[in-house]
């Protein structure tokens, strides 16, 4: 691990004093201990300014949106498309209204997938993926294989967890997908795939590219022009924002020769009897009445990230997972599933010999220290790796090198406890 | 009305609103287009003139809408007498929102910019080529782009 | 009208009084006129303690549900599951997962026209709907046309704004449909339906029924059992509920059969790179991080809602709508679109002859009057009954028999103001 | 272990998970059954042998998990041992979270449940029957109802 500089300090100083703005961690669990919140890539937390925007929303000009002419629904409109192009920006999308508003990273893969899968994958076409895909970038393509009898590959991944170019290369020439879906970053193995060189590959091959962008997005500077990506999804809650909402990024030229999905109100142009026409971006995805709430605390949520700066997040983040990975690579009996910290962001998955995840887990939560236990929604990962359930430990801007220690010292600790003693049962 | 009524039902709109610029059609119309913000009801047909040099000899316009949306329409067809199709093509929808003169929400400002997108599909519309079609819809068909959505 | 007895006085007072429990009646409009908030059937405004419980559960217990061992996601999963039994509570569920939580009425509806529909309806097959039905109940079977290539029927109203009986058993009769989606309310003419009666008919004639129940369950006590119907959707906003959430109730027997919608964590038991196996009940329709903060906020507005008692809010919302009613129907040039007020709940809809809807909306914003003004979602309802905007008052539980009064006296200014005069245009 | 540890991990849980009451297979078996638990990949083996009467003359469990599913898994072969298939029949879930004695969050019940659900499975699972089919995933085929969701 590398010794921090002054420099490294002064951009540090900011994320720790962040800490004050989460109410939450300030708590303490179940048994007493303070609370060390390491369970980041499931969800992150609030600021309190998220958690104000909303509720200013709704304490001070909160109405429908779209055509009400009365003051506040002009100024909920108005608060909730600013709210798209700040989430536009964040992302580095071209226009505004390529920025959908759905209700998480799961909602727009299956939006893509109903959609533009169901119009342009026919039977027998290929959709890649990697097998290290979170559940929400492998269940609706099977659910359209279901439908339109298409096939699914899955990139494997090397004994050091990862990708090479060489294989998505070759992957691409053999199978000659319509479609490449991968994530950004790995919810369980922490590794973050070179987007940009992917999907430069894939478009080589005239592949369509869906980027999962859920554990991504919230960690490091990302411009959907510069990764040239044709879908982006994520979520809003890994981001700081609130649950319920999520985006959908396509290109413009994709979108607007898509069907509609779900239908309703604010999607038509025109409803009759006899059929209906659509509107246009955004609103031809955007059914019924939107996350308006959701849309102005997670713009509040980016603008709070913004300004905490994505480069510094990234590199503290790093720091951490390196001194994790470290501490447990260190350890008997422990093992790190994923790749070296150079190629992870700040995601540490491992084992504990003979201790079940969940125990792992629970006697974690015991010292306060709240981490994941389980297959993370990645099952396929984890039959291919032959584990059945890891322990998760993810990080964010507002944790510490401490909280880091802290949880590794908690870890012999339950190493420890488990340790096979030689106990007897009572005899009745 | 009182000095603190909006300003977009001011007395020079609510002027035009009552007594139009050129309301009503035009027979010897070279160009026309007609659309409808099928969010609020609000229909534009426009009916032009042009010479061989594509300059504008009559505008009319028609429609049925609220005041904003037909008294820009009017507001629209006395500014551009006389001018030629360049200088209606650089016409641009700021300046649109400008010549109504008082500011507009979000929603309102679709209601004023109704004629002027009827105005630009026009010069693209020659009597000839057959207007059939363009009826419904047809103005959301030629102007792409976002909108707001219809209220809930 | 009747006058109000001493007893609808005292039931009367809690109602009144909620007033300050709603921040955002208490502001201005954009002139300076102190808010009059009659837009409640595009979406109702939140009382303190909605807003409030969401914010307690991202300052103090905010984790993502499901499966977490550690302390913050149990005390979320609980909250979120206690959640699901407050709503089930609330509509008379029989068992608490007939409740899936979506994104609002809109999504529920697609949810079941693309699972229930794509696996049940067939080429020929019928839906039977009404005239006056939201957008959000029509499009969705249009969509589902397209795909399976079924027929749509719709009922017509009467001149009085009412569908009888009989004419409901004659269409069922003709047109055999294998499904009656229908409105409880109608979100324009206020009508309310005889619920319970129809779906009788309708389960007489084998047809499944689902109830469009976006403007009834807010307004008055609804027992989805007592209804029998088989599925009834709702958002949370128009319930004092935040944005982002709505309901889809089912029941289990058709709830199981069905298959899944959304694919994603959570909604699987088990995915391997050759396919995925489902869930149970409610986690099946639920995929991904679920609306979790939005979930504990619409519980918390059905208990807010509950204690101030269904019955009072129905009465009070009945009687100014009788006033509004009557006012509009004596007042020369306005017209009344929808029954007579013993035939609707809190809802009026009317036209003032030579003015816009939207100058309307916008006049009465002069004064603090928020309307909505144009179609209402209800498109087809406008073009048969041969008009192309209304304007809408709609009351809620916080809103005053004065209110209505300013509202009347507002629209006779308004009226006025646009009253043709023969002014002349400036010559240049 | 300091008094302040959660009591899911007491002496007599340990007790049960590294010395358990019954794991092994049983070769004479009349009745069995396997399930999983594939939010958190538990699993449990249920080998029973019945008498004509209907009678748990031995009752036996394999698996493979955490704590609290193999423990809990252990207290239930102690139990009921020499029961008969009604008293086995009328044991509830919430009697089962009693014989595990510590409570249990609603996530760790199901892990507590998983042997209970496959015990009343076996049951219903006489070994002639073939049990080939019932492996993956047989214990979620019988037991329907409403679970958590998995993790994320
Ligand atoms: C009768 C009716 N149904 C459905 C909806 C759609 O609800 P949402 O926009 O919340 O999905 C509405 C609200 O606009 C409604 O009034
Ligand atoms: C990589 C990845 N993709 C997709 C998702 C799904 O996100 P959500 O549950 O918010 O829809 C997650 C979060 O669990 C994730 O980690």
């Amino acid at each position: 691990m590398t010794a921090l500089t002054a420099s490294d300090e002064a951009t540090l100083q900011p994320l720790l004093d962040s800490r004050d703005d989460f109410p939450v961690l300030g708590r303490t669990t179940a048994s007493g201990a303070p609370l060390v919140f390491l369970d980041n890539a499931a969800s992150t937390q609030r600021p309190v300014a998220v958690i104000e925007a909303m509720g200013d929303c709704y304490r001070n000009y909160y109405a429908n949106v779209h055509r009400g002419i009365h003051t506040l629904s002009e100024e909920s409109t108005a608060a909730y498309e600013q709210s798209r192009t700040v989430a536009a920006n964040f992302i580095g999308a071209a226009v505004d209204h390529e920025v959908i508003f759905t209700a998480g990273a799961t909602a727009s893969i299956n939006t893509v997938a109903r959609t533009w899968g169901d119009t342009n994958i026919g039977p027998g076409d290929v959709i890649l993926l990697t097998i290290a895909e979170h559940h929400a970038n492998i269940v609706p393509w099977q659910q359209l294989a279901q439908r339109v009898g298409c096939k699914i590959e899955f990139l494997p991944i090397d004994d050091d967890f990862l990708i090479s170019d060489e294989v998505v290369q070759a992957a691409l020439q053999k199978h000659q997908p319509k479609l490449f879906a991968f994530t950004a970053a790995s919810n369980v193995l922490g590794t973050e795939n070179p987007v940009k060189r992917w999907t430069k590959i894939a478009h080589d091959h005239d592949a369509i590219v869906l980027i999962d962008a859920a554990q991504a997005v919230p960690h490091r500077a990302v411009n959907v022009q510069d990764w040239d990506a044709d879908f982006v999804v994520f979520s809003g809650h890994k981001v700081c924002g609130p649950t319920g909402i999520g985006v959908l990024y396509g290109k413009q030229t994709l979108l607007d020769a898509m069907p509609p999905f779900l239908g309703g109100g604010a999607m038509i142009d025109e409803v009759k009897t006899s059929g209906f026409t659509t509107a246009a971006l955004p609103d031809k995805f955007e059914a019924g009445t939107p996350p308006i709430a959701e849309a102005i605390g997670l713009a509040a949520a980016m603008q709070y990230v913004s300004e905490l700066g994505l480069d510094n997040i990234a590199n503290h983040e790093h720091r951490m997972c390196e001194r994790a990975d470290a501490a447990l690579r260190s350890m008997d009996g422990v093992k790190v599933i994923g790749p070296t910290p150079d190629k992870k962001g700040g995601i540490v998955s491992f084992q504990v010999d003979r201790i079940h995840a969940h125990d792992v887990s629970q006697g974690l939560d015991h010292d306060g220290i709240a981490v994941r236990a389980g297959h993370h929604c990645t099952m396929p990962l984890h039959e291919y790796l032959g584990v059945t359930a890891t322990s998760r430990a993810s990080f964010y801007f507002y944790n510490t090198m401490d909280e880091v220690d802290q949880f590794i010292e908690s870890l012999a600790k339950v190493q420890k406890k488990f340790a096979p003693t030689g106990r007897r049962r009572k005899r009745s | 009305m009182s000095p603190s009524e909006p300003d977009i039902y001011a007395e020079h709109v609510l002027d035009h609103y009552e007594d139009p610029y050129n309301r009503g059609p035009l027979d010897t119309a070279t160009h026309t287009d007609e659309g409808k913000n099928p969010l609020c009801g609000d229909v534009v047909h426009i009916d032009l003139k042009m010479d061989d040099d594509g300059k504008i000899i009559e505008a009319w316009f028609d429609g049925d809408g609220c005041v904003i949306s037909q008294a820009s329409a009017s507001m629209l067809m006395e500014k551009i007498d006389g001018k030629t199709m360049e200088e209606i093509q650089a016409f641009t929808a700021d300046e649109m929102l400008e010549l109504f003169g008082h500011p507009l929400t979000p929603n309102r400002q679709k209601c004023c910019l109704l004629s002027w997108r009827i105005l630009q599909g026009a010069l693209k519309s020659p009597v000839a080529a057959g207007d059939d079609d363009v009826e419904s819809n047809g103005a959301r068909r030629k102007f792409g782009g976002p909108t707001l959505g219809e209220e809930t």
